[in-house]
């Protein structure tokens, strides 16, 4: 705290002059998180500044994250792009930045604060509420589906699951959800537990997979149980599996956000606010449905990644 | 995790009345895992169907062959955490020979698994040589494999895509006729190939007398230190078969895996009798343990137990039945 | 006299064996009962079942005239009865004067707190009253079989028993320690206290006992008062077959060719300037008080401690021995002095124990020759008299002395050509005893050579062609068998005790 | 996981000459970690920054605490994998109680505190009682434990925002003037007073007693059941303190939290020193060894390594620094 003095970043720990954004992500070795360091990166490049990228292991744990903060805070950074895993636990650290005059940039769910300069963000709850709408109107309007959802907590996966449950059950009274279960986004135990509710619910008419490990897991479970073609998949986000699996028909398709947007459009915020200039307070990545017949083109191109 | 030998001598005691014969005992190892399955069968109608219980045996595969090879070494009195993400680095391993450098799949797969023995023998080096105690050597060797995983694949999944074969080895089904994964036979054959090994090699009979003595093993002019890292390197490399078979069936390796499957893999072991201060300890045990833990997860899911519910169960379930292996073993 | 304790017709069984079959025994205040009996015959079982250990199959108990049915150890404890087990009880990791209070640890504060003052107090009182030479800081662990020993003997007379039962008390001890025992235990019994003393060592039988009670395969045999008996009958009593007459052995020849030849060799440990040879088909005894470095003599030759400085020379070849593995393709075996531990793997089967040096021998591209290894552990259980009521039983179920015989199998198995012995015989029963003294003769006879390390000097004396002594790490004598005699020993063996 | 017997015996003899202090001992076991300290000040401008080693340590607490209470189990040869999750389940019912049930928050940090204490005393007695491997038990209770919180939570994070007074507990500073956050203090606190149990009581001694020879220790007449018990429902008690601090620090219940935080407390435990087969241990080694562990991963990040990197250097520090004491210890 004593050294007030020196957030004007003339001793940056990062030994180049450029202006030094440090990013706090929900998670890095998936690949949502690394499309988003990819889009960062890009921005990074074009506007000359510096990034750190870095975040837990699961979105479980919110205080790693916090930590990872903190210790972010000691680097003096001119900005800082976070997602908050808890924006509530999060608020002390956020007083601090807001103490030392770093400007927060907020990305993927937002933060429940005022404190953040601008916030990159697509709502979860939509996006899954679309992918609810493509599932009903795959199956007819009736039958019984079910949820592979990568995470019980986190903010994503409930969003997610309760963006997809509420649509139907607000919408498609003649849909059944009749088990929702949660596969940590390993592709592995998501198959077994998609086929485990296959096992249980021989009538099942559709299944929705919450993240890419999720949905692949699906597709999966959907081909060791030979039924493709007699229950409809959807996923949620993309990668080379489910871009291939939507090619080849295994899944009817995705919802996708724009991670690499996301990513970028951090750092082009964090950038503007470090120069002063004025942002947006949100910047909406947005969020898109893709199947067979829009993979191709370009608006779709850009928001999926292999 | 000590021997507790009044107890042992307690328990003698009892068996003075009709001493059951050898193959009974191993019968009724199988009691808890009879138990589950009957009721799960009861419980739901779609838990006895075929495709279920392949389904089952396939979920068992990975995590069992992880369990056998964690066997060993469990019963050296050492133990085993690198097993998840060496597993997960092997598979990427295999990923880069076959998909990056388009070399043949049985290069891919014969380097995914020396991947995994070379790991093994590097903690069997830093256990033996340097005297590291196997929780911290091996404990390293799982951040080290998992850190590489992420840094050799750039963090990104390979895709076998454009090698439709490699999907076969774990799915394909090589027995023409009967419907049963590769994957599944091949846990099989491994399982009767550890346990010959553990109890008709010197290896098996050494890795006994390891972990029940180690001093005095040594002083029978036994190069001890030979044999665990030969231990370890065995099980590094049903670590690096684990890898290749779940790149396969994932059609894809994924370098973010792995960690906590070293976990599933000792309960897998420890419920299946083997004991973690070393000395004794059963393939057959292991095996059991596996499908335990894997009937377990499948029928709860078939009967749609709220997720958080499943894990108290399986927790109540674990206790009860190692409680029922110990009551048996108390009075055969 | 009152009888203090009285067992009747105590009987008792394990799978496979029947330990004891109507077994009495009684013992009066302020005397000292031997109880004596071939390995296995059911000494130390009869005594676990009277410190409530073991449970009875059958049979009354009596203390003071009072029925009494043992529980646990505690419950023996509060009883007034204490023991010095066969095998080592203490916890390595702890002090010696935590190892002796354990459980009775002076309270303070809460009666949750040690006064580890008054617990050092009181430690150093008993080794004064004892006049031990320990130090009750020092860890367990640290500290030589022997003076483990002391340590449990410390510790059983601690509790101020009425009746203490001492299961072999000086296997590990050397003629000093052993006085000193006995004059704590002329001490007890001007107190009144009533002991058990069980020991295959018949001199001392005569030294201290009044009676002595002889066991046989389970069975009690008879009692006899020690004075009006010949220590020929109670061995007669006891084993009920002839015994090996030992001859002494005929002197070295020094033209015979050299196996072994240490030339200065000092250790990290406490050897220093070693200087000794070995001939083909001699025994070569150690002596030297506890504590004097003769295992670690053995540990220097077998590859256990690193050597500093000096040379090793095997069949006239300079050698680096750096672990027992080599130790044992080089042809050298090692019966280690504290079998439990670095002995047997007692966990596992006879059989396993009795081929683990040779496993090699019976395998075919690694796959183990399981028959093979019945026929041949089958053969030396036989051999050697091991009982025990198969070669499946695991070790740890087989009494002390017999442990000791598959030790030995597993040597003669291995058929080196230098055999280390360090107390061979210790815890083996007098006909046992003789059946090891023939088994070396025999070796050397065959052209093996054997260093034995001994406490026990008639033994030492009588086995040796020469005879090393030893004291505080040093050699200070090589005496040929004519002349050596046991105050010459003792005299070497106290050569830097003084200064 | 076995001791070296025979190489123990050659390190003791050596102590013959010039037995050195045991307080340059204790300075010693220090050394890696102040290495470590050099090469960060050294590499990083930031890294010894108050507000940096405030937040170093903050970080340490958490997890210390926990390793405290685990010290206890690993020396009497036990383990406890259920600490990360029952510390989520104790901060779950603190915030039931804060919050829920709107009692006064000395309530439910008792509460909190208790729930650790009695799945601890349920460990002990399965252990002891049903004679269950203490892997076994706390692996149940782990997954027990974990479902519970996420059922009575009802999976979502309960916040004490409208309770300012409870994030004091963690963040706060009783100590006027120097801003040392108050789970700094406890856990210093509670290092000293596990010490001093370790050390001073008869518990202390009956622990090291029954992990060097738990026969031999029922043999000279310790209940040693009820004192195994004793030591479970003690270090769960650190294990709900744990929680409440966690729960504190993060103004917030996280039922999702602690899976994985078993491994980095046994971790700190056995970097300090202490072995899993029991016997031995101290407590400053295990505080020593959760300051190396939070040092290292602060200093990476300070140093801005790329994540993957990070663990890969973790993974060999770890073996570095076990292995520098091993050398002191020989040497010593
Ligand atoms: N716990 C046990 N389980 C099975 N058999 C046992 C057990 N304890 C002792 N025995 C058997 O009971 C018999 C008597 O053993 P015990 O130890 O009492 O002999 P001992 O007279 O003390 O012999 P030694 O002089 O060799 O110590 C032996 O045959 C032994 O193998
Ligand atoms: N408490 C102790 N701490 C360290 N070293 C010890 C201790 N007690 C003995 N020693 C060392 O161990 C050596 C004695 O061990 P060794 O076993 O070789 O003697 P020994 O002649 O075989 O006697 P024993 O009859 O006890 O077997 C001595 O050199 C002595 O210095
Ligand atoms: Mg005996
Ligand atoms: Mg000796």
């Amino acid at each position: 705290n004593d050294k007030e003095g020196s957030s004007e970043g003339e001793k940056e720990p990062v030994s180049s002059d450029k202006p030094y954004v440090a990013i706090v992500s929900k998670g890095f070795q998936h690949q949502f998180w690394q499309a988003v360091k990819q889009g960062a990166e890009k921005a990074a490049d074009e506007f000359d500044v510096k990034i750190t990228f870095e975040g837990p292991e699961t979105e479980a744990q919110v205080d790693k994250q916090i930590e990872m903060l903190r210790a972010v805070l000691d680097k003096k950074p001119a900005a800082i792009g976070f997602a908050a895993l808890d924006s509530k636990a999060s608020i002390p650290l956020l007083d601090e930045a807001k103490e030392k005059k770093i400007p927060i940039v907020a990305f993927d769910s937002g933060v429940e604060s005022e404190i953040p300069v601008a916030t990159a963000s697509t709502d979860n709850t939509a996006a899954a509420a679309l992918a609810a709408d493509k599932m009903a109107e795959f199956i007819g309007e009736k039958g019984e589906i079910a949820l592979v959802v990568h995470d019980q907590t986190s903010l994503t996966g409930k969003g997610r699951r309760d963006g997809f449950k509420n649509q139907i059950e607000s919408k498609y009274p003649n849909i059944k959800i009749v088990d929702i279960q949660y596969g940590e986004g390993d592709p592995l135990k998501s198959t077994d537990l998609a086929k485990a509710i296959m096992q249980a619910h021989p009538n099942l008419k559709g299944i929705f997979g919450s993240n890419e490990g999720s949905a692949i897991g699906v597709v999966n479970a959907v081909q060791e149980m030979n039924k493709v073609g007699k229950i409809v998949v959807v996923g949620f986000d993309s990668g080379k599996q489910q871009i291939d699996a939507i090619k080849s028909g295994l899944m009817a398709g995705a919802v996708t956000q724009n991670p690499v947007g996301i990513g970028y459009e951090t750092v082009k915020a964090a950038v503007a606010a470090i120069k002063g200039e004025s942002v947006e307070k949100t910047i909406d990545t947005g969020f898109y449905w893709y199947d067979k017949d829009n993979i191709d083109t370009d608006e779709i191109k850009a928001a999926i990644y292999e | 995790m000590k021997a507790d030998t009044i107890d042992q001598i307690t328990v003698t005691k009892k068996k003075n009345k009709g001493i059951p014969s050898n193959t009974l005992q191993q019968v009724l190892a199988f009691s808890s895992l009879v138990v589950l399955v009957i009721f799960f069968s009861f419980a739901s109608s779609s838990f006895m169907q075929w495709s279920n219980i392949v389904g089952i045996l396939l979920s068992t595969a990975v995590i069992g062959i992880l369990a056998l090879g964690a066997t060993f070494v469990i019963i050296t009195g050492g133990i085993d955490l690198s097993v998840g993400t060496v597993m997960t680095l092997s598979s990427v391993i295999t990923g880069i020979i076959i998909v990056n450098s388009d070399l043949p799949i049985i290069v891919g797969v014969v380097g995914g698994i020396l991947t995994g023995a070379l790991c093994g023998l590097l903690c069997g080096l830093a256990i033996t040589k340097l005297k590291i105690p196997p929780f911290v050597a091996t404990l390293a060797m799982m951040m080290i494999a998992k850190g590489l995983a992420l840094v050799i694949s750039k963090a990104a999944p390979i895709y076998f895509t454009d090698k439709p074969m490699f999907t076969k080895i774990a799915l394909g089904s090589i027995i023409p006729g009967i419907s049963i994964p590769n994957a599944v036979i091949i846990f099989f054959v491994l399982g009767i190939i550890a346990a010959i090994i553990l109890s008709k090699t010197i290896l098996g009979r050494f890795n006994l007398a390891i972990g029940s003595n180690e001093d005095a093993t040594k002083l029978s002019g036994v190069n001890v230190d030979y044999w665990k890292m030969t231990i370890y390197t065995l099980a590094g490399a049903f670590t690096g078969i684990a890898g290749v078979l779940m790149a396969s069936r994932l059609n894809s390796a994924q370098p973010a895996l792995g960690q906590g499957y070293e976990l599933e893999a000792i309960a897998a072991v420890v419920i299946g009798g083997t004991s973690l201060s070393g000395g004794k300890g059963t393939i057959i045990g292991t095996i059991i343990g596996a499908l335990i833990m894997s009937v377990l997860t499948n029928g709860l899911r078939v009967l749609s137990i709220p997720q958080e519910w499943q894990t108290v169960v399986v927790g109540f379930v674990i206790i009860l039945a190692v409680y029922m292996d110990i009551l048996r073993r108390g009075k055969g | 006299m009152s009888k203090l304790l009285d067992m009747q017709n105590i009987s008792k069984s394990f799978p496979g064996v029947k330990a004891l079959s109507n077994v009495s025994l009684d013992l009066h205040h302020g005397e000292v009962l031997a109880l004596v009996g071939e390995n296995g015959a059911g000494k130390s079982t009869l005594m676990k079942i009277l410190t409530g250990i073991y449970e009875k199959d059958d049979g009354e108990v009596f203390l003071e005239g009072q029925k009494i049915n043992v529980t646990s150890t505690k419950h023996a404890q509060e009883l007034g009865i204490s023991i010095i087990h066969q095998e080592l009880n203490l916890m390595k990791d702890l002090s010696i004067a935590e190892n002796i209070f354990i459980g009775r640890e002076p309270r303070g504060l809460l009666n949750f707190f040690i006064k580890d003052q008054e617990l050092h107090n009181k430690t150093r009182e008993l080794f004064k009253r004892l006049s031990l030479d320990l130090n009750g800081k020092t860890k367990v662990k640290d500290l030589t079989v022997a003076k483990q020993q002391m340590v449990e003997i410390a510790k059983a007379l601690s509790f101020d028993s009425k009746i203490l039962i001492m299961d072999e008390p000086t296997t590990a001890l050397t003629d000093a320690e052993i006085d000193v025992l006995f004059d704590i235990i002329a001490n007890l019994k001007a107190n009144g206290v009533g002991i058990i003393y069980i020991s295959h060592r018949m001199d001392e039988l005569k030294r201290i006992s009044d009676r002595i009670t002889i066991m046989r395969d389970g069975e009690y045999i008879a009692t006899l008062n020690t004075k009006e008996t010949e220590m020929s009958k109670v061995i007669q009593l006891m084993v009920g077959r002839e015994l090996y007459i030992e001859s002494k052995p005929t002197v070295s020849d020094s033209n015979r060719e050299t196996v072994l030849e240490l030339k200065n060799v000092s250790t990290n440990t406490n050897l220093k300037d070693i200087s000794f040879e070995l001939k083909k088909g001699e025994i070569l005894g150690f002596a030297g008080l506890m504590g004097a470095g003769r295992t670690e003599v053995a540990n220097a030759i077998f590859g256990v401690d690193k050597i500093r400085s000096g040379e090793i020379i095997l069949q006239g070849k300079k050698v680096q021995i750096t672990s027992p593995s080599r130790a044992v393709k080089q042809g050298i075996g090692y019966l280690s002095e504290d079998r439990k531990h670095l002995g047997l793997v007692v966990d596992m089967d006879v059989k396993t124990n009795i081929v683990m040096s040779s496993i090699n021998d019976y395998q075919t591209l690694g796959f183990v020759n399981d028959q093979n290894i019945a026929k041949i552990s089958e053969e030396y259980v036989e051999r050697l008299k091991v009982k025990t009521p198969s070669i499946n039983q695991q070790i740890k179920f087989l009494s002390g002395g017999n442990q000791q015989k598959v030790v030995i199998a597993k040597w003669l198995l291995r058929d080196c050509d230098i055999l280390i012995f360090d107390e061979p015989t210790r815890g083996i029963d007098v006909g046992a005893k003789g059946e090891i003294y023939k088994l070396l003769d025999e070796l050397a006879e065959k052209g093996k050579s054997i260093i034995m390390i001994s406490s026990e000097l008639p033994e030492v004396l009588r086995m040796s062609h020469r005879i090393v002594v030893m004291s505080e790490g040093r050699i200070t004598g090589i005496l040929n068998s004519e002349e050596a005699n046991q105050e010459k020993i003792m005299e070497l063996a106290t050569a830097y005790r003084e200064g």
